[in-house]
């Protein structure tokens, strides 16, 4: 449909996305390929997430490892008294979230798990969504699965939020009309103006961003997504969100975690 | 983030006379360029790292003066070819006063 | 199909061009005339005060940044010197200025003896502009070299 | 280009509903009565007539004629029509950076008549489906959780629509 001219890319150049990621083996999966958003962006952005100091992710990494063993609560505990050294306890850990919580009845992802290990073990105030402590635990526990791949749970009690995930993948919110399937679905691997659209994985979050130079969490991409469709966003942490959340996981099946990523 | 301390990072530590040093530095800050504006539409002030030094035994070895046009947490990859063993002091000045330091000892021989 | 570039485009490629022979020119053809380039900043004064006035030549200085900046906020930068410089001859400091951005100036990186006249850092770029050096050397004598930097426009209009 | 599947089923002769402002609120998209096609709700007072089997607005949305540079200046703004975000333009090729999610629009007129045109712009579903990621720039209502200051409003007021209109007519 689409011609691809001179004129329309100003000398942007495709990045080399095609044959960069593997076919889902799960049945009836949307997509042919599950691709990472790392393989849609520039050779610069890649550099930069490629070689650990270059990536400025790390610097909540390194935060949030300070964080990790800093006692805090009336328990007077820090993550480490339980967890002791994160490298071995935390391995894999975010490969799973969004997890079934029995207790909460509900999935919690990694954020919530924080959060709920810092009010119920540490008895410490939890941290407020988008805090950089937060952001910085998220990030740190996230990359201790660093190449783990992404392997959700989706049946059982988790069944009605994925359904209810997909369901808000696809439907069109906005002024702008539009759904998360429109672009990340549809469109994936063409330049909108000269933005180039990924499939809309998750495995890099929280993710360093070229634009607001600060780490992002997941669901504050979600709401600038949102945002940006002239759409009222959903709550950070929302029932609605986690679903989305648990959902776009399970589109990228066997994705490595690459936290901290570096996205555009 | 308060609590991060600036990364530094050399290729390597001992060296011969006449050998370069590759040296890269990043240290977490927001520079607040002064040009933005809040939510309610007022500028946020301008606050950003102005000053960055490589020191030993009390000479400069590199520097750089930063404008707010510099990305937030401030990255700097250069080359030394330092003539003398010793401390490397590495300095960060904030707008606000406030300095930052780092240390990294290498050898000449 | 026929690539129109726009005039500021073909300008900056002129300035490049012109550039490369004295810096003095270079900017001229960037600021001079009148034309409908994007509202000059103060570049071309930051120059004048860093060189005193002088004459900025081409030379062994090179500015890398991508053609295509993924996010302007953001953008990868280095400064160094390409060959060899004359005999005694020594690269003392590089000013970086930005001609579209609100103000000119970048940074300003000093170069001991004992330090490779060569830097990188991460800028942000307004829009699609120049990125202008100017290295003072031991000499007195001064470089220049000039890079576009086309800074892209997202796709979503908020 | 092949044009896609036009209406999904009963003709739609003439739409009208109440002009001006609209409720808010997403009307669901469950609104049709037994027998009618399920067309957008809360469509803007526009009056779409079938010819040849494809949908059009033969009317201009205004008195004042269309002003094809005002028009490009919509397709080009970010916050206005950003026809550039998908779609290639020769005609705007001062402007860096075309998308290509959406097929060039150089020639339109050549594909398209008038009436079809403004068609597009007020409401592409009606003329190409459902599915397409087009927006309806002189629609309101329909999608749901529209941020506050947009409710009740179309992406481009009645003059813009004419003038982008005007723009695409003179894409031959």
């Amino acid at each position: 449909m689409w011609c691809g001219g001179a004129i329309a890319q100003d000398a942007l150049e495709h990045p080399d996305w095609q044959g960069k990621g593997f076919a889902p083996n799960v049945p009836d999966h949307p997509l042919r390929e599950i691709i990472s958003g790392l393989a849609f962006r520039t050779h610069e952005t890649k550099a930069m997430q490629s070689d650990d100091f270059n990536n400025p992710g790390f610097l909540a990494v390194e935060e949030g490892a300070a964080l990790w063993s800093k006692v805090d609560g009336a328990a007077g505990k820090s993550c480490a008294s339980c967890h002791q050294e994160a490298v071995q306890s935390m391995k894999g850990v975010r490969a799973s979230m969004p997890k079934w919580d029995e207790k909460q009845k509900k999935p919690v992802n990694l954020e919530q798990r924080i959060n709920i290990c810092r009010s119920e073990n540490m008895k410490a105030e939890p941290w407020k969504f988008g805090s950089p402590e937060l952001t910085a635990m998220t990030t740190y526990v996230g990359h201790q699965s660093r190449g783990t791949p992404v392997s959700v749970r989706t049946d059982g009690p988790m069944k009605p939020w994925f359904d209810r995930g997909r369901q808000l993948f696809y439907d069109r919110v906005g002024q702008l009309d539009m759904s998360c399937a429109n672009c990340h679905e549809k469109n994936y691997g063409k330049f909108l103006r000269a933005d180039f659209v990924s499939q809309g994985q998750t495995n890099g979050f929280p993710t360093y961003r070229l634009q607001t130079q600060r780490l992002v969490p997941l669901h504050e991409r979600f709401q600038g997504c949102m945002f940006d469709v002239r759409a009222d966003p959903y709550k950070p942490l929302s029932d609605e969100f986690l679903a989305l959340e648990l959902y776009i996981a399970w589109r990228g099946l066997g994705l490595p975690v690459e936290t901290p990523a570096v996205r555009n | 983030m308060t609590n991060v301390k600036p990364r530094i990072r050399l290729d390597r530590k001992d060296i011969k006379k006449g050998d370069t040093i590759e040296v890269k530095a990043l240290v977490s800050h927001t520079m607040e360029s002064g040009q933005r504006k809040d939510k309610d539409g007022n500028t946020v002030p301008r606050k950003i790292i102005n000053k960055f030094t490589c020191t030993m035994n009390q000479k400069t070895l590199f520097a750089c003066d930063l404008e707010p046009a510099i990305s937030a947490n401030p990255y700097f990859h250069f080359k030394l070819k330092p003539q003398e063993s010793g401390p490397l002091i590495f300095t960060w000045l904030d707008d606000d006063g406030t300095r930052i330091e780092a240390t990294e000892t290498i050898t000449v021989s | 199909m026929v690539v129109t570039r726009n005039r500021r485009q073909l300008l900056a490629i002129g300035a490049g061009a012109v550039g490369a022979v004295v810096i003095g020119t270079g900017l001229e053809v960037g600021f001079g005339r009148g034309v409908a380039w994007a509202a000059p900043n103060d570049t071309t004064d930051l120059v004048k005060k860093f060189t005193g006035g002088k004459e900025a030549t081409a030379g062994p200085l090179k500015v890398v940044a991508p053609e295509i900046a993924e996010n302007g906020n953001t953008v990868p930068l280095s400064v160094m010197i390409e060959g060899d410089l004359p005999a005694g001859r020594r690269v003392e400091e590089i000013l970086v200025l930005a001609d579209g951005n609100p103000r000119g100036g970048v940074a300003r990186f000093t170069f001991s003896a004992e330090a490779v006249p060569e830097a990188s850092t991460r800028i942000r770029l307004a829009e699609t502009q120049n990125i202008v050096a100017v290295a003072k050397m031991s000499d007195g004598s001064f470089l220049t070299a000039s890079r576009q930097v086309k800074v892209t426009i997202g796709g979503c209009g908020g | 280009m092949r044009r896609e599947a036009a209406l999904s089923a009963a003709v739609i002769a003439v739409i009208f509903t109440a002009p001006g402002r609209l409720p808010a609120v997403a009307q669901g998209a469950a609104a049709p009565s037994a027998g009618v096609a399920p067309i957008a709700p809360a469509l803007l007072a526009v009056k779409v007539v079938e010819e040849n089997g494809v949908p059009g607005v033969p009317q201009a949305l205004t008195e004042k004629p269309g002003d094809p540079q005002a028009g490009a200046k919509v397709a080009v703004d970010r916050r206005l029509g950003n026809c550039l975000g998908c779609h290639q333009i020769s005609a705007l090729g001062n402007e860096q950076f075309h998308g290509e999610v959406g097929p060039s629009l150089d020639g339109a007129a050549t594909r398209w008549t008038v009436p079809q045109l403004r068609m597009i712009v007020v409401d592409p579903k009606k003329i190409f489906s459902d599915e397409t990621v087009m927006p309806s720039f002189y629609r309101v209502g329909g999608p749901g959780r529209v941020r506050p200051e947009f409710q009740g409003k179309p992406i481009l007021t009645a003059q813009q629509v004419e003038d982008l209109v005007a723009f695409l007519a003179a894409q031959k």
